[in-house]
């Protein structure tokens, strides 16, 4: 393997596109715009529209965000995570994740402008001087929530942009046709030079050293808007560690559910390889066993704990209304993913596809188990018994959701390179024999 | 009156011989040195004996304004417009602890990234590109800027160290 | 990058679609600040009836002391005057009109807050907020212009160099 | 336009100012000044006012007055002394008025009858006021095809109208056929009573006064008993021990607002002691609720249970102030009805009846100390009058009468027997009646379906309507000439003797309408005759009610008002009337009475008539008067149809109630459609499981399932009359209510009732907490711990505004939730989205059962939530954009055109009592007129919650300062607690340590709701107490 070879591989998947990625472009569009359809919608008529059954005042829209939240997250873990511990295995996969997790910040980030009664006032929610005098309330886990957020988008844009730069560099210097110039934009006149790569090199590590605690940081105040407050099933200390774990889970299974199908369109074989696979496997299920763990511990504490308010709650959760969709989500996070601990498993590339699609799946239902059930049965008997049914605008915006970010990461793998060049040449570099599936 | 320079330019197509380029010129001080690579080397970095980058300074600064910032915008705020919210006290630390940590976070990333981009005179939308297209695929390249006097020594030792290609920049 | 521009980009088009307002800035105020003095039905001085004859600003907008509006004067009270007054000028003859056809002036709002503010005159007036504080030099004025921004800014600018109260509930309930 | 609808319109007089100049408003109600105060309510900048803001904005006009009214601040509300005209109670109201518009009714502190409570229908009268289903003006029918019969209702003029009536009476007068005339009114009293009772006689026609719940049986018991065929005054204030044998007394029965008054007055703890209440019916009922005790009976025996109570008083010989031969002829008469005889039959124990006729007749408390009433669902079947002659008897023995049943106040309302309605369809049907004349009356609704009035009505050649809301009734109408309601309108009421109501119009008619009266006057005037010589000849109704007025004035003083100093001055008329108006009218001091029993009375074998029915294999339907709609009028309110029942918590509709083993037994399920079949018809309704049913007892609510009344009410519900027996009781004339029996087919269909509360049972919770009287007078309360805060104590440095609520006077009959929807703008959403539970309002009152040893039924707590306004609220510090705070005065503020709708808020709130709006609010033309422009309409897409009537707050605030004072207790009263008939509710400033509701917060039954969260309501709530054992 040579860094000529490198580069040419992975070049080639800018060429232009097959059949089947214009077919799958399409179909993410067609869903983006459903979803915007049904927003406007909602915002001219009202948030009504939705399935909201008091007191279920948050529902599918928030379950949205915490799980795109949540998938963001494995990305980052890879990407700066795993660089910090020099696992070098990462090289193949950290690129496609750290796109995944800027794309899927953006999407979360839009949900709560979803969510919110007047859309066309979030802006009320950042800090900005105006004449009204009026500030935020910095004691609102909410505007933790934005400052997280925001933060951690604007990190991990940065983040991917930094490693693009020498990339989109190099595509620079390689494609020829129409976007060419669009490359030369974006790559900043990036040179190469020993003076360049320095400070890369320096930053690279800085953001890896930022973006580790900030990760666990970030869905420590996505949990903390379900902790902070005094309702029972989400009243708890041990909601930020278990939603970090939760999060890397259901995102890992995302890399999964993406990696397969796109090592298989762009040919990428020799650069993402079974092994790679099987190490995310591995710590999907180390996440899985924590949040298992996390699930009867929250039981237990709720027992333990002699309140009935707390009992009342995750009594209902299991043999309640929702009982359904509660021991669905612990057999999709729990009991399939022990299956792992079988090699054969880990190594099959179907099964983990079909495993990581369950997670997604089970991830997506424990947000939405741990919104809807506490909210349904929380103080005062008096408020319970409705059941929250969501209507066709929320599953068109969720659809449109997934839409918008299939989009953004189609096009990217399109016109980025969805493997680090760099780092594949750097791991290489030394040692032109090398095979790029030995970057273990 | 400034002296007449030239600046020639070896390719290499590996790091390592690179290096020893860079090491030889240096001792023979044949001029200034630039060095493109497809990737990061340290190998190169040993050779040019380049310091350690002050991106970090950059990012400890921002850290530090971004911490500063997210104790006393939210301080100042409460104290501006005094409302009680859940009977909690105006100065709450803990919850600003939360958008201190975020803005140490956010300032230091960016206090880092601008760093970075000063610090590597980027972007340059206009100007030159690197003399030659393939430092970004997969050969190694170095620039010396030198008197004309000194052009055949340079020369001499980018033949030496194995240099694929040598020509001089116009 | 990309992400961000997604963001905004949803947020230009929310600002668009709805033309969402600024609560600080009504639309009727904002438009007739640009537009300069409205065409009223009847071509009424404020300036002749304070500079020259001197009414005091409560002989006609009588109720600012005892109520939170302070109210255009009836036609009552302009044709009690202008029976006898000036009664053959075109003008006036307008208003004698109304009032024999006992019709009410569609005067044309100028000062208008949002429907959210409580203000209340009386509040106002007793604690020794002059008239033209709020409404400007009407003395000087044909038809009366807004003349202050009446925004929440400006009240509160106010509100703050009185010491008078900054409790929301004061206004917004 | 005649001039004789301004005529009776103009005066008007100003609570609190004893000034008699009139005051005029000349000019159209829409015309008056500050057009943008009616305005102020259409929301903040949502999207719908946005988007209109895309075009460029018409300039907003301000219209001045023509003629500035006196006495009339713009801005500043007017208020108005006037009578509820909802029904025959005759309650003193308040009405407070805007820019010549009503915006809230309150009950009249002055007034004897209610003395400032007012129930939920009284208050809803505004809907009725501004229901955009009234008959908008005079309206004829035409026929387009004489052949097949077709016919369409085109709108007229008065002018045009009014001539047809005159036309058509003339012609039936001057052929002395005046008899084929027929009136049909509701049971008016006062001067239009006189006017209708003249103008009948002097034309020879009927007139019925009809009225579905007459009470028949209990005058026709109280004849045959005492020989007075009268509804006695009941007393509850006086009676240590309450038992009711089916009156539903806190909802419907005579005067529900004075008697919860009374009866909480009665219940209140006092020296360690209260009055006991016990409910024998078979159906519990919302009165029944608040029982110590509910016995639950099978129907139509309540009589035997008050026969064997006289058994057991008489053979105990515990009888009070009864001559010994009577109680011997006494005893003979209820020979039969032993407790042991008669428990099987009842469904209650042999002890039980043991010891109520005991606890009924305890010489401890002294004679008189006792009442029993009776009325409601138990005592409207077959035995109605036997029933009601036992319980006359039994409070005879117990000597209870002349002093808690009180016949020297007996009921002035003059209602016309069922029987008579009955005879008047007959001779409809038999072709003797010509002119049928209709007023605010639904026979085809509520009378018995069976009893087809609607075909009976068909064979009338002309009839008239005069209603003013559009109805089944009107629809059949020829000629409609819609009268004002009664906020429009001049006039008068005599609910009992002394006690004289004044009515007077708080504002314009809102549409083309005419008083009763001055058509009434008009219309005999045309006609001629001996009649004219009593009409005024100008002045129409409002000089005819002066007069009457000026008749009746007693020489001397203004009665019972003024102090004895001046009772010697001679008072003008003019002040006599002046002061009248101001207060809502005059009392005067009656006589007593004195009652016997009658001689005949011995006659009757009391026990053949209180013979119980033998019981069959199906059902026994009870149908009941609604707490809502009563007999039906008020189902085109929306407030009635969208405030949930207290009991069942159903909106938007009623249902067939049974309970779970029954609905087991059919195969039912909650929701599910059954056939109810009667002998006299068949109706669809759904299944609401209501576990306070005796066995074999199935019931329908009255009220619901119109066909023809308005959008709001149309096709909602089901109406039950459609399957009662027509055939009247027989001794009284009386409606049938209870006991038709019914088979029950259930159909494969779901058409579920909203129900806003699903389960009733707390699991411990401790929302609603009760205390019993035992462990309060031992002292074995126990006080919440004080909690431990990590924060530091904030200030309330002037006034810390808070809240008491006492779960033991409260009796849930809605009145405070009815008064924040009309105070706050709350906004009314329909049967969709309250199938979603997305009620807007502010308060809701929940439900509770706990169980109850000694009762049949469960302990009922009722607890009305609100927003607590914690000191520390959870609500508070989650939301992002400080919407919501805590300010100064301990008030939790809920900013709206800050909130963005995050709804985090709700979700933190423990109570949660905040409500989202997920629509703009819409409020149907005219009802918007109703809106208080004192708060603000809310847009769509931010949260809203109680205030505690910031706006009275404010009011009040001001009001001290104009007359240089601070606060005082008393001065401010949110909606909720103005409006509580049982005066439940105490607001006040919390730092005034002599304030009611500091002094209440110390009480030894005082608590927080879900205290153990530390939030520090600012409502307090005392606990239920319970009686032992």
């Amino acid at each position: 393997m040579t860094l000529a070879k490198i580069n040419d591989d992975i070049l080639n998947t800018l060429r232009p596109p097959s059949a089947t990625y214009y077919a799958a472009v399409l179909l993410a569009v067609s869903a983006l715009s459903l979803g915007l359809a049904a927003f406007l919608h909602q915002a001219r008529t009202g948030l009504g529209v939705a399935g909201y059954e008091h007191p279920i005042l948050w529902g599918i829209y928030i379950t949205d965000f915490v799980f795109w939240v949540g998938i963001a997250h494995s990305g980052t873990l890879i990407s700066a995570v795993l660089f910090l511990f020099r696992a070098r295995w990462r090289t193949a996969v950290a690129r496609a994740s750290e796109a995944m997790t800027v794309f899927a910040v953006a999407t979360a980030g839009l949900f709560p402008i979803i969510h919110i009664g007047r859309p066309w006032f979030f802006y009320w929610l950042i800090p900005y001087p105006n004449e009204r005098e009026l500030w935020v309330n910095f004691r609102s886990p909410l505007i933790w929530d934005v400052f997280a957020i925001t933060t951690y988008l604007t990190v991990s844009a940065m983040f991917l942009y930094l490693g693009l730069m020498p990339d989109i560099a190099a595509a620079r210097d390689k494609i020829t046709d129409w976007r060419r110039p669009i490359y030369r934009l974006l790559s900043f006149g990036w040179l190469g030079s020993n003076k360049q790569w320095r400070h890369y090199t320096a930053l690279y590590g800085f953001f890896a050293a930022l973006a580790t605690p900030l990760v666990i940081s970030v869905h420590s105040v996505v949990s903390w808007d379900f902790a902070m407050s005094i309702l029972p099933g989400w009243h708890s200390t041990i909601f930020a560690p278990y939603f970090v774990a939760g999060a890397i889970f259901s995102g890992l299974a995302m890399v999964i559910t993406l990696l397969v199908p796109m090592r298989r369109l762009f040919k990428l074989e020799p650069y993402i390889t079974v092994h790679h696979f099987e190490n995310l496997a591995k710590l999907m299920l180390a996440t899985s066993l924590i949040v298992g763990y996390a699930y009867l511990t929250e039981f237990f504490i709720a027992w333990y704990s002699g309140s009935p308010f707390e009992q009342g709650t995750f009594f209902d959760r299991m043999f309640g209304q929702y009982w359904g969709y509660s021991w669905m989500m612990f057999t999709c996070n729990v009991i399939l993913p022990l299956l792992l601990f079988w090699k054969t498993v880990r190594t099959s590339l179907k099964a983990l596809f079909v495993m990581s699609i369950f997670v997604n799946i089970g991830m997506w239902l424990e947000r939405y188990v741990i919104i809807v059930t506490s909210l349904s049965h929380d103080f005062d008997p008096a408020n319970w018994g409705g059941i929250y049914q969501p209507t066709w605008v929320e599953a068109a915006i969720t659809v449109g959701s997934f839409g918008m970010f299939f989009t953004l990461f189609l096009l990217f793998i399109k016109n980025f390179p969805a493997v680090s060049i760099t780092e594949m040449k750097e791991a290489v570099g030394h040692s032109p024999k090398t095979e790029t599936s030995e970057i273990v | 009156m400034t002296q007449p320079v030239v600046e020639l330019l070896g390719v290499f197509p590996c790091c390592a011989s690179a290096a020893s380029a860079v090491r030889s010129i240096r001792n023979e001080q044949l001029g200034e040195l630039v060095v493109y690579s497809p990737t990061p080397d340290h190998g190169l970095d040993t050779a040019l004996d380049a310091p350690v980058s002050s991106v970090r300074l950059f990012v400890l600064i921002g850290g530090l304004l971004g911490c500063a910032t997210g104790f006393a915008f939210p301080i100042y705020t409460v104290l501006e417009w005094p409302l009680i919210t859940g009977g909690k006290a105006l100065i709450s630390i803990p919850p600003f602890v939360v958008i201190a940590f975020e803005l140490t976070i956010l300032l230091g990333a960016l206090g880092g990234m601008a760093g970075f981009l000063w610090l590597s005179k980027l972007p340059r939308i206009t100007g030159e590109s690197a003399p030659d297209k393939r430092f970004t695929n997969d050969m190694t390249g170095i620039t010396v800027t030198c008197s004309p006097e000194q052009i055949e020594s340079v020369r001499t030792c980018f033949e030496r160290t194995g240099a694929s290609e040598i020509r001089e920049l116009p | 990058m990309l992400a961000l521009a997604g963001i905004a980009l949803v947020a230009i088009g929310n600002l668009t679609i709805f033309n969402a307002q600024e609560p600080e800035a009504p639309a009727a105020t904002m438009s007739q600040e640009k537009s300069g003095p409205t065409t009223q039905p009847i071509a009424f001085s404020h300036s002749h009836h304070v500079s020259d004859i001197g009414i005091d600003c409560q002989f006609c907008h009588a109720y600012a002391r005892r109520g939170p509006v302070a109210g255009i004067p009836s036609v009552q009270r302009c044709a009690g005057c202008h029976q006898n007054v000036l009664s053959d000028q075109p003008e006036i003859l307008k208003v004698l009109e109304y009032w024999e056809n006992e019709e009410p002036i569609p005067w044309i709002r100028v000062h208008d807050l949002p429907d959210y503010v409580r203000f209340s005159h009386k509040t106002h007036v007793r604690s020794g907020v002059a008239c033209e504080n709020c409404h400007g030099n009407v003395a000087t004025m044909d038809a009366a212009i807004q003349v202050e921004s009446l925004s929440m800014g400006w009240c509160l600018s106010c509100h703050k160099d009185r010491g008078a109260t900054r409790d929301c509930l004061a206004c917004h309930y | 336009m005649t001039d004789y609808s301004n005529s009776a319109g103009p005066k008007r007089q100003e609570l609190g100012s004893a000034r008699s100049e009139v005051t005029q408003l000349e000019t159209p109600l829409t015309e008056v000044i500050e057009r943008r105060t009616f305005l102020k309510v259409i929301g903040s900048a949502g999207p719908a006012a946005a988007i209109t803001a895309c075009s460029p904005v018409p300039p907003e006009k301000i219209i001045p007055f023509v003629t500035p009214p006196q006495d009339v601040i713009p801005g500043i509300a007017t208020w108005y002394a006037t009578v509820c005209g909802e029904c025959s109670a005759g309650c003193g109201t308040l009405v407070r008025t805007r820019e010549g518009r009503a915006v809230k009714i309150e009950g009249n502190p002055e007034h004897p009858v209610n003395r400032g409570g007012l129930c939920i229908r009284g208050q809803s009268s505004l809907q009725g006021l501004y229901n955009p289903d009234r008959i908008p003006g005079p309206q004829r029918r035409r026929q387009t095809d004489a052949a097949t019969g077709l016919s369409v209702v085109e709108s007229t003029t008065w002018d045009e109208a009014q001539p047809v009536l005159i036309d058509r009476l003339r012609e039936l007068s001057d052929g002395g056929n005046g008899n084929r005339i027929a009136l049909i009114t509701p049971p008016h009293t006062g001067a239009l009573a006189s006017l209708i009772s003249s103008w009948t006689t002097a034309l020879g026609a009927e007139w019925i006064r009809y009225e579905p719940f007459a009470y028949e049986a209990i005058r026709e018991g109280s004849r045959r008993v005492f020989g007075r065929q009268e509804l006695p005054h009941y007393n509850f204030a006086q009676a240590e021990l309450v038992v009711s044998f089916g009156a539903d007394f806190l909802e419907t029965f005579q005067s529900p607002a004075e008697f919860a008054r009374d009866h909480a007055g009665q219940r209140r703890v006092r020296n360690g002691s209260k009055g006991r209440f016990i409910q024998i019916e078979p159906r519990l009922s919302l009165t029944g609720a608040s029982a110590d005790a509910w016995y639950g009976v099978t129907p139509e025996t309540e009589g035997l249970v008050a026969a064997a109570m006289i058994q057991v008083i008489i053979s105990e010989q515990r009888a009070q102030g009864v001559a010994d031969d009577l109680a011997v002829r006494i005893a003979e008469l209820v020979a039969d009805a032993a407790p042991e005889q008669v428990a099987n039959q009842t469904g209650i124990s042999t002890e039980r009846i043991r010891e109520l006729a005991r606890a009924f007749s305890d010489p401890s408390l002294g004679a008189g100390r006792t009442l029993a009433v009776g009325g409601g669902v138990g005592v409207s079947g077959s035995k109605a009058t036997a029933t009601q002659m036992a319980v006359a008897l039994l409070n005879y023995v117990a000597g209870n009468i002349g002093a808690t049943v009180d016949f020297s106040e007996a009921s002035s309302i003059k209602s016309s027997r069922y029987a008579d309605m009955l005879e008047l369809v007959e001779k409809m049907r038999s072709g003797e009646i010509d002119v049928a004349i209709i007023q605010d009356v639904n026979p085809m609704f509520n009378m018995p379906g069976a009893a087809e009035f609607e075909t009976a009505l068909a064979r009338v050649p002309f009839v008239v309507s005069l209603s003013s809301q559009s109805d089944e009734t009107t629809a059949q109408a020829d000629l409609l000439l819609p009268t004002h309601s009664a906020l429009e309108a001049w006039g008068d009421s005599n609910p009992r003797p002394g006690v004289y109501g004044l009515q007077q119009p708080v504002m314009q008619p809102v549409f083309d309408t005419h008083h009763m009266g001055d058509l009434l006057i008009e219309v005999a005037q045309a006609l001629g005759g001996p009649i004219t010589s009593e009409l005024p000849r100008r002045g129409g109704f409002y000089r005819f009610l002066r007069d009457e007025w000026e008749r009746a004035q007693p020489a001397g003083s203004l009665p019972s008002t003024t102090s004895a100093a001046d009772a010697e001055t001679v008072i003008d008329f003019e002040d006599y009337w002046a002061d009248a108006l101001r207060r809502g009218g005059v009392v005067f001091p009656v006589d007593p009475v004195e009652v016997k029993i009658q001689p005949q009375l011995f006659d009757t074998n009391l026990m053949v008539e209180l013979a119980s029915p033998i019981r069959q294999q199906d059902f026994t339907l009870i149908t009941y008067p609604s707490l809502h709609f009563f007999d039906g009028r008020g189902a085109n309110r929306p407030w009635l149809q969208e405030i949930p029942e207290p009991l069942l918590k159903t909106t938007w509709g009623t249902g067939l109630e049974m309970t779970s083993s029954t609905a087991s037994n059919l195969n039912a399920t909650e929701g599910q459609l059954v056939t109810v079949r009667s002998d006299h018809g068949q109706v669809d309704a759904s299944v609401i499981i209501n576990e306070d049913l005796v066995d074999g007892v199935v019931a329908i609510a009255i009220g619901q399932g119109h066909t023809n009344f308005g959008r709001y009410a149309t096709g909602r519900g089901v109406n039950p009359s459609l399957l009662l027996d027509p055939s009247p009781e027989p001794l009284s004339g009386g409606i049938r209510w209870t006991g038709t029996k019914v088979t029950l087919t259930p159909r494969q269909l779901i058409r579920p009732i909203p129900r806003l509360q699903r389960t009733f049972d707390q699991e411990d919770r401790g929302l609603a907490q009760a205390v019993s009287l035992t462990a309060l007078a031992a002292g074995e309360v126990h006080p919440e711990e004080p909690h431990f805060s990590l924060s530091p104590e904030h200030d309330h440095p002037i006034h810390r505004w808070g809240m008491s609520i006492d779960l033991d006077a409260c009796n849930g009959c809605n009145a405070c939730v009815a008064a924040c929807y009309a105070e706050n703008n709350v906004p009314v959403i329909g049967a969709d989205q309250m199938r979603r539970g997305r009620t807007m309002s502010w308060l809701r009152l929940e439900r509770f059962n706990e169980p109850n040893p000694g009762s049949s039924g469960p302990d009922v707590r009722f607890l009305p939530m609100l927003c607590q306004h914690c000191d520390h609220a959870p609500c508070e510090t989650v939301c992002p954009v400080y919407a919501t705070y805590h300010t100064e005065e301990g008030l939790n503020a809920q900013i709206y055109n800050r909130c963005v709708g995050t709804r985090y808020c709700s979700n933190n709130c423990p109570y949660k009592v905040r409500r989202f709006n997920w629509f703009l609010p819409e409020f149907e033309a005219p009802l918007q007129l109703q809106l208080n422009p004192d708060v603000t309409g809310r847009s769509d897409g931010v949260m809203e919650k109680c205030t505690f009537c910031v706006q009275r707050i404010q009011d009040g605030k001001e009001t001290a300062r104009d007359e240089g004072r601070s606060v005082r207790d008393g001065d401010v009263s949110p909606a909720c607690a103005q409006s509580c008939p049982s005066q439940a509710i105490v607001f006040g400033d919390m730092n005034d340590p002599s304030s009611r509701v500091a002094r209440l917060e110390n009480d030894a039954r005082a608590y927080h709701a879900l205290s153990v969260f530390n939030t520090r309501p600012a409502v307090t709530y005392l606990k239920k107490v319970t009686q032992d054992g």
